[in-house]
């Protein structure tokens, strides 16, 4: 089953929440990245999310198939634009069904750090100043 | 041995291509990206990056295969 | 500003998420409860929440004010249905703007954690074996 | 005194009514709610409980007041 998509257009939520509702379900948590319009302090005007897709699609299944194996949950999915996107567009969307809150809500945390983390997507910001960077973050420390 | 290397986000502007094909004779995919570093002005060490080869995450001291893809991951900033 | 709200009726997400929308917001979490089908073992046929209503808005708006003092988040929304309720349905719904997704996260969680915990609402279980009862549940430990 | 009580969910079902007008000569609500749970059958005792005077939560040591609508809360169940 495929739970995790990279989107080269704006996506609608509604279908890919439907797809987790569940009669054994009794929590639900989600988790949207949205475009924001500013970053260390500078005036952001946009942005453009470049993949490298098949190993961002790879990737991606196997986060969703360990957040499935780690916590208690019922199912899972996420989904991340690719391409231009303007100041307050969606960026990223999770969304985790479970009997319970706590799994739930561990769940879609694991599952945006993760992806965040790992999944071979690179942000480039354009500032108001005219100024635009690829964004490569240090990674956290690894013991 | 000839195989086809992509590079993206920062990496691709300082390179100026999305791939090439490269003539390599290293023992490792390090040692590989240090040649290719040397020769686009890299601004990032290879301890930034993570490697894969036809589409899996590798290892930097796998052996280069002719006809592979390797692709240089630098840092991810998605989410 | 209106922040909680008890619902007699079905309520629709979308334009409740669309308050939360904001150039300045990196972050959105948001949590949904839903009627399971099963609770301690038993297979549950459908519930009805009863709401000492008066109390029940004065207390989810404080605890809203309270989660917007505590957390560096934008804004935040709840709602609670109230009334006859099938497997499935939505029973309520927080929503939850930040710059980051950590304070996101953490007043989604802070508000239904309260929600149960404070605001005047009571679940009465009707299960398929045809008995019915009110949660009365054991509070949780007060030093 | 006059003043009138609330009832809710299981307190509700065991008075049979969701509220009534009660004379009440008691010092505190704790007295008042021991009064009425006598009267009634209630199981919860006032320790499992809140109490609320005219839409705000209030003291167990609170006095009654003529004409206020005090409403005992059984231990909620939202979410």
């Amino acid at each position: 089953m495929k739970r995790f998509a990279l989107s080269p257009q704006p996506f609608e939520i509604a279908p890919l929440r439907e797809q987790l509702l569940s009669a054994h379900a009794g929590a639900y948590a989600s988790f949207e990245g949205w475009v924001r319009d500013h970053h260390g302090g500078r005036a952001v005007a946009g942005l453009r999310y470049e993949s490298y897709a098949a190993l961002a699609d790879s990737e991606g299944e196997r986060i969703l198939g360990e957040a499935i194996e780690r916590f208690a949950i019922v199912d899972a999915r996420c989904v991340h634009r690719v391409g231009d996107l303007a100041i307050g567009e969606l960026a990223v969307w999770v969304g985790v069904s479970a009997a319970h809150r706590d799994a739930a809500f561990a769940a879609c945390r694991f599952i945006i750090d993760e992806t965040k983390g790992r999944v071979p997507i690179w942000k480039h910001e354009r500032y108001a100043d005219g100024d635009a960077d690829w964004l490569h973050p240090e990674p956290p420390e690894v013991s | 041995m000839s195989l086809t290397v992509l590079y993206f986000a920062s990496l691709r502007d300082a390179a100026g291509v999305a791939s090439e094909s490269v003539d390599a004779d290293n023992a490792d995919l390090r040692g590989l990206y240090e040649t290719l570093r040397e020769r686009h002005g890299f601004a990032l060490p290879a301890e930034r990056l993570r490697v894969a080869v036809d589409g899996a995450f590798a290892r930097w001291d796998d052996a280069p295969r002719a006809g592979s893809e390797v692709a240089f991951i630098p840092p991810v900033s998605g989410g």
